[in-house]
This record gives C-alpha cells, sequence and structure tokens, in this order.
C-alpha cells in the first residue's frame, strides 16, 4: 500500500521524453517510415450499405503494369475475428453489410497507380434491404444482416449477450421504489455516433523478413492482441510476426481494435514485397468505428427532499455491421448506468442491435459517456421539479468513502465531492 | 492573352481542384494550364469609384487589403471567414468564381456588390455578371478555353453574414451579403443576395423592392426580411434541414443589411 | 439575443477491463552506472504513458529521470501487455513496473549489505544512496551497489514484474468486483445560446478529475483539456449519421449517404471553437494504485456533453434530449417553447 | 518532368510526374520526416509547409507549380541541439501529447509570427485556425505561442509570464 506523502520527481511537471523530436520533427510514425522495394496500397470500399457480392473482377487493374496484387477475401477464406464473437472477415466475404466496408485492396508501385488500379477493379453488387435504426432492427421482418452466426452469436438482428440474451442489472425492487417515491421522472435521451478522429489516420507497413515471417508496423493501441489476428491470417505462428507501434498520432479507442493490419499483412505474404497501406482521413472516416449510439429510457424516483430512491434504465445500443466491443461496453452501460450515485434500487436492461452502419469501437469514455449524459441530464430535470440546486442534490446522493456502493462494491478514495467542490469554486457556482 | 487549351482546365490556386485528385484516380485525358505566375492578374487596383482585382488574388490578399475593407466591406469579411489560413493562402478569386459552389462566401459577396467580371477567350473579350456567368452548382456558362481576368467592383457600403457548423474552416450552411446605398437614414438602393439555399446565389427581389426608399430600423428590416423565404428553395443536406435554412435565412438577411447600413453610416 | 446559461455534471469510471484478466508485465534492468532499462508492452499513444514510467522507476530507485530509457510496443523485445484501453496503464503498468523494480532492488540491497557489513532489510533508498537505517555512516551509491551486485557478487540487478489487477465479472445482482478501482470528473460550462439561429457556443468550462495522484501534472492537465474539447465536440455537432438520433423513431430527414466524408462535414473543434478551459485536478489518493495513482484519460470527455445541454436548458428554459444540440435542434425547442407559451 | 526547388534553403532538383502534389514529392522522393500526410483534403493542417512566406498545405500544392520557389519546412528552424525559441517554447509548456500535428502547428505558428510578432489572443486563434489537434483541446499550444510572443516582446521579459505557465501546470488544481 502507498501512503500519502511528497515525492522527488512524482507530481512535478516534466515535458514528454519524446518531446525535443516532436518539436524539430525528428519522431517517425507510420506515414513517415520507408522501406526499399516498398508498395502502396490502396482499399476498395463497398459503395452499398447492405448487398451481396455477385463478382469481383480485379482483371483490368492487374493488367497495369506496377500493380502487384488484388487482395480479396478469396485469399484468406476462413480467416474471422471479433472481440467477443466471431463475426467479422477481414475483407467482405459474400456479403457486404456497411458501405465503407473494405472488399478489394490493390498494392502497387506507387501510390498514384494503386489509386487508378483501385478504380478499375469493378465490384458487381445486389442490392439488399439495409436497416439503419437500432430500434427498426428489432422489429420483426428487418432484414437479418448476420445470416450465418443466427443461434450461436444472433438472433435476427439482436447480439445475444448475458445469460438471457440481454444484459441486465437487478438491484433492490425499482417498482417498490418507484411506489415511494413522491417524484418521479421518465424522459428518453439518445445519443449520437461521434468519431474517435485522431489526426493520424490508420496506417500500417508490413515486411516480410528473411526468416519467413513477417515485421509488421502500425498505428495501434495494443500490439499483442492485434498480432494474434495478423498470425491468424497469414498462417504463420505468432513467435513469426513481429508486431511493433512506432510512435503513434493519437488513439482515442479508435485504435484498439484491428483496422488495415491483417490486410496489409496478407497484402506483404502474397506479393513478398514490404506493402504501406494509408488511409486518407475520408477512407478512416468511411472504413473505422464509431462510438455506439444508444437510445435510453430512464425513469427515476426521488423522495421530495432529493434523496434518490429507485432508477430504471431500459437502453437499445447500435453496434454497427459487427460485434467488436459492443458486450464489453454495453455491460459497462448495464452496471453503471446509476453513476457516483446512491441508489437502493435500481434494474437496467440493454439490448445490442446490429445495423447496416459503421461498426461501433471504443472511443474515449468506453461505454460511460452516453449513460453519464443521459442520467445527468435527468438530475438537473429532478433538481428543477424539486426546485433545489443542481450542485446540492448531487452532493446529497453520492458516493462516500467507507460505504458501500448500490450494487455492493466497497467505496474507497472517492473524489466525486472533491470534483464537484473544485469546479463550483473555481467557476464561482451559484454567486 | 491565353491560347485555348483542348480538353484542358485552368489551375489557379488548384484548393478545388486537387482535392477531386489527391486518393483518387487522375482521369487521362486531364492537362492542366497553371496560369498562377502571371503577376499582372495578381494585383489590387483602386480606381475612383470602384476596385480592380485581377483574378489571381488570393483571399490573404483580399482580406489584408485596407482599400478592401473600407470600400468593399462585404469581399473583406468573405474572405476571411472562409476556409483556413493555408487555403485563403492559395485560394484565388478567380477559382472560386470557376469552382461555382452555391455556397462560396466569396461569390455571394461578389454578387452583393453587383461585381463585373471581364473576360477574355478564343472568341474574343467581353464583361458579364457574376449571375451570368454561373449557371449551376459547379456549372458556369464559360465556353472552352475562356478565362475571367479581372473584376470591377463598384464601392460601396455592405455587410456578410456566415452560419456553417463550426466558427472556422466550415462550408456555410446559409450566408447573406447585402449591399446599400443610404441617403441620410432612408434606403435609396438595395442588393441582398443569400448564397446555400438554392441551385445557385440568389437575389432576395421582395425584400429589395419592400425596403427601398424606407427609413432605416431594426424593426422594419427584420420584418421585412422575411420576405427572403419566398426567393429560396433549400434542401436538406448533411450540413442543415431545409426548415432550419427556411428559418435563419431572414435572421441572416436582417443582420447584413442593418450591419451594411451601420457601415454605411447609419446609426442605431 | 444572446442568452447566457450555466450547467454542471459529474461521472463515475471503472477503472480496468471488467469481465476479462488484463495484465501488464515490465522488465527493468539497472546498469553499472545506474541507469535503467525498462521494457514494456503498452504503447503511448499521446497519453504520455512513457514518462509516467520513466517517472515512477526514477521515484522508487531515487535517480534522475534523465537516467531511465523506455523502449516499448515491440512483440519481439517487450514483454506482454493487454492494450492502451480503459484507462489502465498508469495504474496496472505502474504496479508491475514497481514489482520489477521491487526485485531489482532487493539484489541491489544485497550487494550493499555484504559491501557495508549490514543486513538487506536495514538499508533504505534516499538521494541516489543506498543507507543504513541505524547507522547514517553507511552509505553507498547506487551506481556502485550496482556494479558490486554485476561484476562481484555475480548478480545481475535485474527483475521482471507483472500485475494482474483483481476482478470478478459481475452478475445480474451486482455481486462481484467489476474494476480494481474508480475515478471521477465534474466539470461547469458556461454557454451563450443565440435563441434567433440556435447556434451554441461555449464560452468557458471548468473541469476536474479526480487522478488519485498526479504523475505528471502537466500531461493531467493536458489530457483533460482535450478530453474536454472531445466532448464539447461531441456535445454541439460530431455525428457521423447526421439526423440519426430522434427519440421516437429515425428522424424524416434521415438519409444513410448523409455521412461526412471530409473535415468540413464533420465539425472537428478549431482552435475558433475552443473556448477557455480550465483544466484542474484533484488528489483523493488510492493506497492500491502505483503512489496513490489512479487514471485520468478517458473520463475528461463524459461530462462536458450533459453540462452543455444543461446550460443550454439554463439559458433558453428547453431540454435538448438528443445529441448533438445542432442549432436545428435547439431552435425547433425554442419555437416550440415559445408557442406553447404564446397559446 | 524535371523540379528544381529551394527547400530549406539548399537547391532540390529532382525527377517527378505531373500529377503528384509537393506532399507526395516530399513524403515519397525526398523523405523528408517533419511533413505529415493525412486527410489529403486541406483541411488537417498536418501537411503544413511554407513557400515564399505563406503557410500553405502541401497536400492542395501541384508539385509543378513550386519551380524556384522557398519551402521551409520545421527541419529549417532548428534540431534538438540548438532550437529555434519558437519550439523551445512549445517543448517547455510540454504543449503537445501525441506529436502528429505538432510540426504543422509550429510552421502556421513560424508563418504567422513572421507577418505579426505581436498578435493577440484572437489572432493566434485565427491565425492557428487551419490546424487541427484532437490531442491538447488547443490550451497549450496557444499558451506556447502567447509564451513565446512574451519572451520575444520588446518589453522587459516578463519572468512570471513564463514561470506562470509552468506553475499553472505543477500547483495542485492546476488552476489557470
Amino acid at each position: 500500500m502507498y501512503e500519502k506523502q511528497d515525492y522527488e520527481v512524482i507530481g512535478h511537471s516534466r515535458p514528454r521524453n519524446d518531446a525535443p523530436g516532436q518539436v524539430t520533427g525528428t519522431v517517425q510514425y507510420v506515414c513517415d517510415l520507408h522501406l526499399p522495394g516498398m508498395l502502396y496500397a490502396k482499399p476498395v470500399l463497398s459503395t452499398e450499405h447492405h448487398a451481396r457480392i455477385l463478382s469481383i473482377d480485379a482483371s483490368a487493374a492487374l493488367a497495369l503494369p506496377g500493380v502487384h496484387c488484388v487482395a480479396t477475401s478469396a485469399d484468406a477464406p476462413d480467416y474471422c475475428y471479433g472481440v467477443t464473437d466471431h463475426d467479422t472477415p477481414c475483407l467482405a466475404v459474400n456479403k457486404v453489410r456497411y458501405k465503407g466496408e473494405m472488399v478489394a485492396c490493390v498494392a502497387a508501385e506507387s501510390y498514384a497507380l494503386a489509386c487508378k488500379a483501385a478504380s478499375l477493379v469493378k465490384v458487381e453488387y445486389e442490392r439488399l434491404p439495409a436497416v439503419f435504426d437500432p430500434r427498426d432492427a428489432l422489429k420483426p421482418g428487418a432484414p437479418v444482416i448476420h445470416d450465418e452466426c443466427q443461434g450461436t452469436s444472433y438472433e435476427g438482428n439482436l447480439l445475444l449477450a448475458g445469460p438471457g440474451k440481454t444484459l441486465k442489472l437487478r438491484v433492490g425492487d425499482v417498482d417498490k421504489g418507484f411506489a415511494e417515491s413522491d417524484v418521479i421522472l421518465e424522459r428518453e435521451f439518445c445519443t449520437n455516433p461521434q468519431k474517435p478522429l485522431p489526426i493520424e489516420p490508420f496506417a500500417t507497413l508490413a515486411a516480410p523478413d528473411d526468416e519467413g515471417g513477417l515485421t509488421v508496423w502500425s498505428t495501434q493501441q495494443c500490439v499483442f492482441g492485434i498480432a494474434e489476428h495478423v498470425a491468424s491470417i497469414v498462417q504463420l505462428p505468432m513467435s513469426k510476426v513481429r508486431m511493433v507501434a512506432p510512435a503513434v498520432g493519437g488513439g482515442f479507442g479508435e485504435k484498439n481494435q484491428v483496422g488495415t493490419e491483417p490486410v496489409t499483412a496478407l497484402l506483404a505474404k502474397l506479393t513478398n514485397r514490404p506493402v504501406k497501406l494509408e488511409l486518407t482521413t475520408e477512407e478512416s472516416l468511411m472504413f473505422t468505428g464509431t462510438k455506439h449510439p444508444m437510445y435510453f429510457t430512464y425513469k427515476l424516483g426521488a423522495k421530495r427532499d432529493g434523496t434518490l430512491v429507485a432508477l430504471k434504465w431500459d437502453c437499445v445500443t447500435g453496434c454497427g455491421a459487427y460485434s467488436s466491443v459492443a458486450k464489453l461496453i454495453s455491460g459497462k452501460v448495464a452496471f453503471w448506468g446509476a453513476g457516483p450515485y446512491l441508489i437502493p434500487n435500481q434494474w437496467s436492461d440493454v439490448k445490442i442491435a446490429c445495423t447496416n452502419k459503421q461498426i461501433g469501437s471504443a472511443m474515449r469514455g468506453f461505454g460511460m459517456g452516453q449513460p453519464t449524459f443521459a442520467l445527468e441530464v435527468l438530475m438537473d430535470m429532478l433538481a428543477e421539479e424539486l426546485g433545489m440546486d443542481p450542485l446540492e442534490l448531487r452532493k446529497k446522493n453520492m458516493f462516500r468513502d467507507g460505504e458501500h456502493m448500490s450494487t455492493g462494491q466497497a467505496i474507497r478514495a472517492s473524489g466525486i465531492g472533491l470534483c464537484l467542490d473544485k469546479v463550483a469554486e473555481a467557476s464561482g457556482w451559484g454567486k | 492573352m491565353l491560347e485555348a487549351a483542348p480538353g484542358g482546365k485552368i489551375l489557379a490556386g488548384g484548393t478545388d481542384i486537387l482535392v477531386t485528385l489527391n486518393g483518387n484516380a487522375v482521369p487521362d485525358d486531364l492537362t492542366l494550364v497553371h496560369i498562377g505566375e502571371i503577376a499582372e492578374l495578381r494585383r489590387i487596383t483602386e480606381t475612383e469609384t470602384a476596385l480592380k482585382i485581377g483574378c489571381l488574388v488570393t483571399d490573404t490578399m483580399l482580406a489584408g487589403s485596407a482599400a478592401v475593407e473600407k470600400y468593399a466591406h462585404a469581399l473583406w469579411q468573405a474572405a476571411r471567414e472562409s476556409a483556413g489560413p493555408q487555403v485563403r493562402n492559395r485560394a484565388t478569386v478567380g477559382g472560386n468564381i470557376g469552382t461555382a459552389s452555391p455556397a462560396a462566401d466569396v461569390v455571394c459577396a461578389l454578387e452583393a456588390m453587383d461585381a463585373v467580371a471581364h473576360i477574355v477567350g478564343p472568341g474574343g473579350e467581353r464583361d458579364a455578371r457574376l449571375g451570368e456567368i454561373i449557371t449551376g452548382p459547379k456549372k458556369t456558362s464559360l465556353a472552352r478555353g475562356e478565362i475571367i481576368t479581372e473584376l470591377t467592383v463598384p464601392k460601396g457600403a455592405s455587410a456578410f453574414e456566415k452560419i456553417g457548423k463550426r466558427q472556422a474552416m466550415t462550408i456555410s450552411i446559409a450566408n447573406a451579403a447585402a449591399w446599400v446605398e443610404l441617403e441620410g437614414d432612408t434606403i435609396r438602393a438595395l442588393r441582398v443576395v443569400i448564397g446555400s439555399a438554392a441551385p445557385t446565389h440568389v437575389r432576395a427581389a421582395e425584400v429589395e423592392a419592400a425596403l427601398t426608399g424606407q427609413k432605416v430600423s431594426r424593426a422594419v428590416v427584420e420584418e421585412k426580411a422575411r420576405l427572403a423565404v419566398h426567393s429560396i428553395s433549400p434542401l436538406t443536406d448533411q450540413r442543415a434541414t431545409q426548415w432550419y435554412r427556411t428559418e435563419v435565412v431572414p435572421v441572416m438577411v436582417a443582420r447584413a443589411i442593418l450591419a451594411a447600413c451601420e457601415q454605411g453610416g447609419w446609426n442605431t | 439575443m444572446i442568452r447566457k446559461g450555466r450547467g454542471i455534471a459529474g461521472c463515475l469510471y471503472s477503472l480496468t477491463v471488467p469481465n476479462a484478466p488484463n495484465p501488464c508485465t515490465a522488465n527493468v534492468l539497472m546498469r553499472e552506472d545506474g541507469s535503467v532499462n525498462i521494457q514494456m508492452g503498452i504503447v503511448d499513444i499521446g497519453q504520455g504513458a512513457q514518462t509516467a514510467m520513466c517517472m515512477m522507476a526514477a521515484e522508487f530507485f531515487t535517480i534522475p529521470v534523465e537516467k531511465v530509457r523506455i523502449y516499448t510496443a515491440d512483440t519481439h523485445a517487450t514483454p506482454y501487455d493487454f492494450g492502451t484501453l480503459s484507462s489502465r496503464l498508469t495504474f496496472v503498468g505502474g504496479r508491475a513496473l514497481l514489482n520489477a523494480c521491487q526485485q531489482v532492488m532487493d539484489v541491489l540491497k544485497s550487494a550493499a549489505a555484504m559491501q557495508l557489513h549490514t543486513l538487506p532489510e536495514r538499508l533504505y533508498c534516499e538521494g541516489g544512496f543506498l543507507k543504513d537505517k541505524y547507522d547514517p555512516a553507511k552509505m553507498l551509491p547506487i551506481q556502485a551497489a550496482a556494479a558490486i551486485s554485476q561484476f562481484v557478487c555475480r548478480k545481475m540487478p535485474m527483475g521482471q514484474g507483472e500485475y494482474y489487477p483483481f476482478n470478478v465479472p459481475a452478475d445480474e445482482n451486482g455481486c462481484g468486483e467489476p474494476s480494481v478501482s474508480y475515478y471521477y470528473h465534474a466539470s461547469v460550462a458556461d454557454v451563450e445560446v443565440d435563441d434567433e439561429t440556435g447556434v451554441v457556443t461555449v464560452k468557458e468550462i471548468w473541469s476536474a478529475v479526480d487522478c488519485g495522484k498526479a504523475i505528471n501534472p502537466s500531461a493531467v492537465v493536458g489530457q483533460c483539456d482535450g478530453g474536454t474539447l472531445q466532448g464539447i465536440g461531441w456535445a454541439l455537432g460530431e455525428d457521423m449519421y447526421p439526423y440519426c438520433t430522434h427519440n421516437d423513431g429515425p428522424a424524416p430527414e434521415f438519409d444513410p449517404d448523409f455521412r461526412p466524408r471530409n473535415l468540413s462535414d464533420y465539425p472537428l473543434p478549431t482552435t475558433m471553437d475552443a473556448p477557455e478551459i480550465h483544466s484542474m485536478f484533484v488528489e483523493s489518493h488510492d493506497g492500491e494504485g502505483p503512489y496513490g495513482a489512479k487514471a485520468a484519460g478517458e473520463i475528461c470527455a463524459n461530462t462536458a456533453a450533459p453540462a452543455i445541454v444543461n446550460a443550454i436548458h439554463d439559458a433558453v428554459g428547453v431540454w435538448i434530449t438528443e445529441l448533438p444540440a445542432t442549432p436545428d435542434k435547439v431552435l425547433r425547442a425554442i419555437r416550440e417553447k415559445q408557442e406553447k407559451e404564446g397559446a | 518532368m524535371k523540379l528544381t526547388f529551394f527547400l530549406n534553403g539548399r537547391e532540390v532538383t529532382c525527377d517527378i510526374s505531373p500529377e503528384m502534389t509537393l506532399l507526395t514529392v516530399l513524403k515519397e522522393l525526398l523523405h523528408v520526416n517533419s511533413v505529415k500526410r493525412a486527410c489529403l483534403q486541406g483541411e488537417c493542417g498536418a501537411c503544413t509547409v511554407i513557400v515564399d512566406g505563406d503557410a500553405m498545405n502541401s497536400c492542395l500544392i501541384l508539385a509543378a507549380t513550386v519551380g524556384g520557389k522557398h519551402v521551409e519546412t520545421l527541419e529549417s528552424l532548428g534540431d534538438s541541439q540548438h532550437m529555434h525559441p519558437l519550439q523551445k517554447a512549445f517543448l517547455d509548456t510540454g504543449a503537445f501529447q501525441c506529436g502528429f500535428c505538432t510540426p504543422g502547428f509550429i510552421m502556421s505558428a513560424k508563418a504567422l509570427l513572421d507577418k505579426n510578432p505581436h498578435p493577440t489572443e484572437e489572432e493566434i486563434r485565427y491565425g492557428l485556425s487551419g490546424n487541427l489537434c484532437r490531442c491538447t483541446g488547443y490550451v497549450k499550444p496557444l499558451e506556447a505561442v502567447k509564451a513565446y510572443v512574451a519572451a520575444q516582446s520588446d518589453i522587459k521579459v516578463n519572468e512570471d509570464a513564463v514561470q506562470a505557465v509552468k506553475a499553472a501546470a505543477e500547483q495542485m488544481g492546476g488552476a489557470h
């Protein structure tokens, strides 16, 4: 245990250890790495929201001198990955599920040539009906997006999470709580799919080494987590795949799932040449993940003096075309919907629905931002109803050291009171 | 001045055309004629009644010139608020007109100032107002090989208002420019142009008719500005809904007219 | 007419991944001149994890930070780490690093004890020296201890540390320990709403994060600044599917092809949009964490949006329950309120 | 097609194809490290270079049009041994986190300060509005430019202005 004391080094500001390199421009990111004989890759993104792929004709592209390879899912047939459910292919397999999904990827001598070749790849689609609102996706008769994993991962468009198909929290008895409450507020909230969008878009450089393995430099947030996926797509043991993250230009959660790493490694293996795939910001906007949009119904019961008695929140999370981290995020929404407040009766019900939208990825806040928005606005609505000062209402119900959270965990080193006082004093709240 | 280039496009600043080329396949038949080095076209000269602006004048030069700030205030504001510093250092007035985007800020201000463009081409030289040059979104009536060399902007009191998704580097959701000729407190002549609320920039004719000859007051201007709704045909796109543009255009028009009057010496 | 308003919001955040083991491991080696090499699998994506690790090691060995060098994120040269996510690096990485440093310190203490003819338990580290608690005369510089251990005692001063954060996946009734520590955040936002165009401008925002113990204060304040502006972007306009957030079913204007394809249509805040951000931190000192530290990164993006929506209500009296609070939604709400009051 | 221009004061000649942008030439042919490739739409500012005194996005400049011009990148300011005071100001205030937008930011700041050595806060924000940064919320970078302007201004160097920037971060609560 570390007792509270002042330290020599800790607690005193220092510039970052690579700051001199930053301000003189010598820090190397993936876009600054160059290898002799390096090919440039350009993805072919789907132009359909939901369609069956009838044919991919790359002959015109391959005919161009200097184009080395056009990779499609046929080059890695049994490759599938996913954080909780294995439902995500590297390149679309016989069906595209969102506009911007990668269908093929071209490797050529120069970036301009790769762009030209990518425009010559003809993909024939058979358009299927698409659904975009998670609440519509759960209605009967909605077009089914994942027909292969029915029963195992999905039931219609509902991603099966938790024992009872949805994620629940049952603490105390909300009905009894609402009966005892003087004031009950029920509102609907919804939050928008924000993009993490670090200024550096996804970029990966994969180079075969002389032992038959691969070295992959990539802008990613977890080297070991993604090495496993790269190893499985090129069918090499993990010892043969070396993943390196040089300086990374921001991530905010977008770069901790798989991005362009497997497809670049596949191209490097097929062409046996170093290959660099750099997405432009436009491709990054279309292809990679966003914050999960969520649709809440919050019901809060409280006494006249401001004591919170019962809270019930239902949520439909839109996980986009694939599952990715939707279950982990919805688990946090289901469990921490009551925020830093002591509410004896808490019930929650969170459903996850897949739609033909971009994949929901992790983003700074990881499932805590959305319920915080709903609850904190509802607290202000309650304060207005009771005629109380919003700050007082929060301080009346907040966690206190030594007590237990309504879900049973011990409260240790709770800083919510310190934070509220600090910002109230600094901003002159109430004056 | 310029030999017509078959199948070619004119490259001045390049801030619009290169956005289409970057990261996409470059069409084989594209030939770009770069006119960026012709110094005579990159000058602002002042005459008794108007300002002569070369087609290669960049937004930064417009925003930095005292003459433009004094005599063509709308153009000065539009140049200051469009895109970001790096783009303003390269984007030229001629290129802006050539791109003919319905939301263009500088074109909105120029049309309000009743600017006249001097066009040179294989068929000889002619003058034309911007309304005649820009015929639709991304479409102009310039024949092959014709180029705008200079703009003549009459002096006057004017102002420009813009609303976008954020405070900088944003394409306008709605913009309005007003030019006014005051006699004491009454409006003798008025020209109001609204952008990104129709396929091209449009004149708010009803508002102009209603306010000409009126005495300037905040209430009257705001009341008459509501007539601007009849001359626009907004659409819903990723930047704003049709309802919002219809609600916000009268507010922008009123603010532009009042600011123009203020610039023209009317004290509130 | 510009109307002013003020709003407040608070937030809780649970550290580390709730339902999976997410360990971190570290290798530490002290060279004979007292400088330290660290290898860790963590990835520094700009939050300053590398600097924090170097500072913690320097504090542990009481040596200047310049003598600590870290190499990260290379699967063939650095030990395993789960990943830079859910605010776990300072906490989990810090504990793993300090475990490794403790092994190195034990080697150094045994070598110094032999040299100073005392017992390893009596030695403590201060000001770059290993000193005897009971006999101030007996002291030895750290680098000397490292050299002696390496060349005389034939024991390499290196250590490997790992740390598995304790978590038991919680069940339906809340029983379990989903997280090893919790940190908090609050912010107050001042906004101005133009009730003719619905445009919301954030003028000033105060935000305080409970980071347990600030290892590198300017990095904590930096994280709070950046997170606050991301929260403001989320609240006011960043949306990959415009018009998709509508309480009762999809909005009539929704069109999936409206997705922004460039940075003009996706309104990432610029220097002109950034308000006066006052970022602060409070230190609630969690004994579980390395030197009492918790985390600071992710939570700062969560409270800006509710604080702004509460401030909009304070300014114009309308509740925006569908993020983002675009001028369209704010103006629609204002018009509805005017009609209700008018009627 | 042959292109000759001045890069950081040194004459450079290279063989380019007509459709190449200046960014492609700098990155793929000349391997300049400080210029960063990101959005290719002239909206993020990470590829900002100074051409004849004006800050411009090198992704929107056709390489053929810079013949004979002076192009400056961050390497021209100074290296880690002897840094330009502007670089030192950004270093001391801990202004950047991931550092991807840093080169573009410093070049825009230099172009702004070359034209207007004593800008107000509003002018600094306006001058840097073409550079996007997602990590810092622009708080410390703007502080760094203000500290540099304070340090360069003719009045006696206001020591506590620069110290205030350091103390603000350290003092518990870090309130500015």
